[in-house]
This record gives structure tokens, C-alpha cells and sequence, in this order.
């Protein structure tokens, strides 16, 4: 298997989500990532790498999360790829959906924020069909064009 | 745990004061639940959240305080949040919370907003 | 094998070292260092790894450079351990040293650094032979006892 | 590179007053070497290096200033340390070059000290 630029493993422990926030905070910048789009990136992951813990794993602390982080420079410019795998098999990826936020109840946000801060979400089955794969990319935006005359 | 998570509980005038400290995620939203849990028992009429020492939170804090916010109002009673940082703001504004939250910008103010009448 | 509580693995690129530090000093201290404990264990690990880039891998970007971390909780009280492991054979471990400080002069300070901030320094030839292994341990130390009487 | 490197270099009455930002280690201490290659070329009787923005340091930026000392002493000239900050601090410990170099709490002193007679 062909390495990322930077990968982190470590036990499903929630005590390790600052620790993986720290350093992706720190490469999504190295990556060329603003601040402000820095910090919703961060979150993305703490969301999903809480919903690996809940419901994936419930709660079993031994478990691994794997995340492999690529820089992206592509057709759709500067940015970043973020890729969670774990050891969950049988999980049936068309529960893991958002839900209506009109209504106000404790919960049920990790999806929804996935959805809000990244520019592409993909929930699929690990190739070797170990467990649930989760593709984030998200792409650094340059200052917004001013507006075009004639436009 | 999240780095240095800390917590004060004070009486004022018509309720209660909480004050956080520390980023709030899955490793101690549970205490955030038991602190808020043991507040809302003692029934105040004005539940001030202060959260100026939290510079980040996800959203099974955001889950505590919506949870909060249902237990007041089912009791007739206020919470109301104070000093939220950029970030905290931020993931308020994602989930759509911003408005249904009875946000200030500082304690003063949390304590001068006049009860208001009950949600529906 | 069995896996660490936490491993990083990355690219021989000098911009990772301030990922690798950033996620460092959040794990040390979630394994109870105190900051003036954290900040020399994060030095020992940036010497260690800008020393694999450059006198190990003489500057190549694409090498890998792998950091198994661990909390220690045994006979000599809780603290933290790390393992950096690269890709360099035939490193001849007696040239790894650090010396004399009395002469000032550019460079040549990395592995004095390792021995005086760390607790236990280890280099070693990896088991599977591919290269380089340190292993660097760091116990917290409670506030000094109050002189006692009598003693 | 680390977060957001910066310099700026100033003319001051005997010489040159540099001031670097960011945490400088490996990804950009030859840009530091480089910064100050520039300014011994101009060979200022006074050089005050202040460390005010630079958060952390390693060896490979210690080397730098070392290589900074070495080249105004030969050239019987002036190097001045100012505002080191904690961790910056501590490397010089560790290494035992806090003796060697002169430091000063903050620029004005750093412009105060006397020419010394040169080192031997
Ligand atoms: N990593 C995951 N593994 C398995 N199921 C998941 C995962 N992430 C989310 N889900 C499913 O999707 C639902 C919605 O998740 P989310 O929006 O984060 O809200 P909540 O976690 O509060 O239920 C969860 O209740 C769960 O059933
Ligand atoms: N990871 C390593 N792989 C191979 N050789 C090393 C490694 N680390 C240190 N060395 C050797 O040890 C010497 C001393 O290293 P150090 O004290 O860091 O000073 P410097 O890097 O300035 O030479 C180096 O010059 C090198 O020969």
C-alpha cells in the first residue's frame, strides 16, 4: 500500500481527539488552509472521529482509527484530504445520514457538520472490506473575486 | 480529557452561574452533562452559561447545552449563554443553535435580559 | 505487531515538524507532563527527527519516518515514551554522539539535547533490520518533597 | 515551514536591529542564516538579534546564531540576543551557550550595552 504524506493511528480513546486536532490544525495550515477555514476542517474530524467512537465502536477504547492526510493540488486548487478508516464491519452506511435541524433535540449534528464544512463527504467500505472509510477533502478558497463588471 | 477543563457554579440574583473553562469535546462533555444536571435540579429561574474560557467545543457539547436549554424551558424557566469565542460561535451557526439560543455578549447583559415568556 | 497507544508516520519533509510537535506537546501532557516537562520532550523529538532528515536520510523529502508513542505507568511513576523508527541501513551507531560543549561552535548540538532532556536514550538497529530505532523515555516528576526533618 | 515565519531588518545608530517572528526550527533556519548573512556582510559594529515573536527555537537555529557570534567576533564587532522567551531560553541552557552570548531583556538595553572589547 502506497503511504499518505502524514498518517496518524491511535486507540479509539476520546482523549486523543485534542491530540489529532492539534496536528491537523497545524498541517491543514501547512497545506495553505486559512484559519477560518482551518477551524471548521478540525471539527469535521473530531465529529467524525467522535461518531468511530460512539457508534462504531461503542465506546470500546482498544480499537484503531487510522487517518491518512494527503495535500491536494489539483484542478480545484490548493487543499486537503482526510481519510478516517476503522474496524467496523456490517455497518450499514445508509443510516449514517443527517437530520432535519428545524427540529431543536440534543444530538444528532456530527453528520450534518461533515456535510456543512467539507467540500466532499464519502462514506464507503474499505477495499479489504475491514471496516467504514470516510474521504474528507476540503479546498482552500483564495479571497473572493471582486464582483466582475458586465457580470 | 481536553486540555484543563475547569468549572465554577455561583449563585446570582434570580439563579445560577455556570463558568467554563477548557475545550469541550467527547473526553468531558459527560462532566459538562453532571455540572449542568446538578444546576438545573436546584431549579433557577436564570441559568447563565458563561463559556469565555472555552475556546472550542463539538457538538456533544452542543448536545449538553441543547439539552439544557429543553430542561429550562419545560420548567418555565431561562438559559442563557454568554461570551461564546469565535469558534464555539462557529459550530452554533453550523447546526442552526445560533437563534434558538439566548446568546449575550458578556454576563452583564445575561443578567439584564427580562425573563422572557416561555417557548412554545 | 502490536500497535502503540499513538503513532505518526510521515514523510521526511522538515515543514511535518511542527505537525509532529504540535501533536507531541498535546499527547505529553495528556499523559500528565507538566508544560516545563513537555517543552524539552518536544525539543528531544525534533532533534531526533530533523537528525534522521538530514544526517540519515541526507535530506530526501520522500523517506518515512515513524513515531510510536506511549503513556508509562510503572516503578518509575507515570511519564511518556516514544519511538522513532526511519529507514536507514548501515548507520553506524557509535558515530551517533553528542560533544564536548566547552568549544563553541555551529552545530553538533542535537544529541547532547537528547541526553539532557530525556530520561532514557536508546538507539538501536531495528528488529527487523531496516534501519534506525531510538527510544526516548520521559517520566513526570511530582513537585519536589519538602525537605524533611531530621533527615 | 513552520507557522509564518517573518523577519524585518532596521538601521539603528551603530549598526542593525533584526527581528524575527515565528517558531524557527529545520524548515526555515536557512532562511534565518540567510537573513543574517546579509546583515554581517554590512558589517554593523552593532548586531541585536530580537527573539520577541520567535515562540520556539531548535539547534538548528541555535547553529545560526553561533555562526552570527562567530562572524562579528572575527570581525571584532558586537552580537546582542534580546527578549528570548521561554523555550528559546531553554535551548541556550541546555546547550550552555547562555554564558556565551549576550542577552538582554529587551532591545533598548541591548542598544545601551557598551561596545565590549573583543572577545579572544
Ligand atoms: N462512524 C459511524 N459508524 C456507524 N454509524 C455511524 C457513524 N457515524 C454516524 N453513524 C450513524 O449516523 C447517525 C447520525 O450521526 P450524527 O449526525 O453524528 O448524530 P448522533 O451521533 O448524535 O446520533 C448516528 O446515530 C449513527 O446511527
Ligand atoms: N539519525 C541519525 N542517523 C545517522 N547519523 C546520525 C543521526 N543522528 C545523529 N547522527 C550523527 O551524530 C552526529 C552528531 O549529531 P548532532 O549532535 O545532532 O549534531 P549535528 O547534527 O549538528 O552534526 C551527526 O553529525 C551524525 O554524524
Amino acid at each position: 500500500m502506497t503511504h499518505s504524506h502524514f498518517e496518524m493511528r491511535m486507540q479509539s480513546q476520546p482523549r486523543y481527539l485534542c491530540v489529532a486536532r492539534a496536528a491537523l490544525e497545524t498541517l491543514a495550515k501547512q497545506y495553505g488552509l486559512h484559519q477560518n477555514e482551518v477551524d471548521p476542517v478540525v471539527l469535521a474530524v473530531d465529529e467524525a472521529m467522535t461518531n468511530i467512537i460512539r457508534h462504531g465502536y461503542k465506546d470500546a477504547t482498544d480499537k484503531p482509527i487510522l487517518i491518512r492526510i494527503n495535500p491536494l493540488d489539483d484542478a480545484l486548487g490548493k487543499g486537503i484530504e482526510i481519510i478516517l478508516e476503522d474496524e467496523c464491519v456490517g455497518v450499514d452506511l445508509t443510516k449514517i445520514r443527517g437530520r432535519d435541524l428545524k427540529q431543536v433535540r440534543p444530538g444528532g449534528l456530527g453528520v450534518h457538520i461533515l456535510y456543512k464544512t467539507m467540500d466532499t463527504v464519502e462514506f464507503t467500505h474499505r477495499q479489504d472490506a475491514k471496516g467504514v472509510r470516510l474521504a474528507l477533502r476540503k479546498y482552500h478558497q483564495p479571497t473572493a473575486p471582486a464582483v466582475q463588471e458586465g457580470s | 480529557m481536553a486540555e484543563e477543563p475547569t468549572h465554577t457554579t455561583e449563585t446570582i440574583d434570580d439563579g445560577l452561574l455556570i463558568c467554563f473553562g477548557g475545550e469541550i469535546d467527547y473526553s468531558n462533555s459527560p462532566d459538562l452533562r453532571h455540572v449542568i444536571h446538578q444546576a438545573l435540579a436546584r431549579k433557577p429561574d436564570r441559568l447563565i452559561i458563561d463559556l469565555t474560557g472555552v475556546p472550542y467545543m463539538d457538538s456533544s457539547g452542543v448536545a449538553v447545552l441543547v439539552e439544557a436549554l429543553q430542561g429550562q424551558t419545560k420548567n418555565k424557566k431561562q438559559l442563557i449563554l454568554s461570551n461564546l469565542q469565535t469558534k464555539v460561535q462557529g459550530i452554533f451557526e453550523i447546526a442552526r443553535l445560533d437563534t434558538v439560543f439566548q446568546i449575550t455578549d458578556d454576563i452583564e447583559q445575561a443578567k439584564q435580559i427580562p425573563p422572557a415568556p416561555p417557548r412554545k
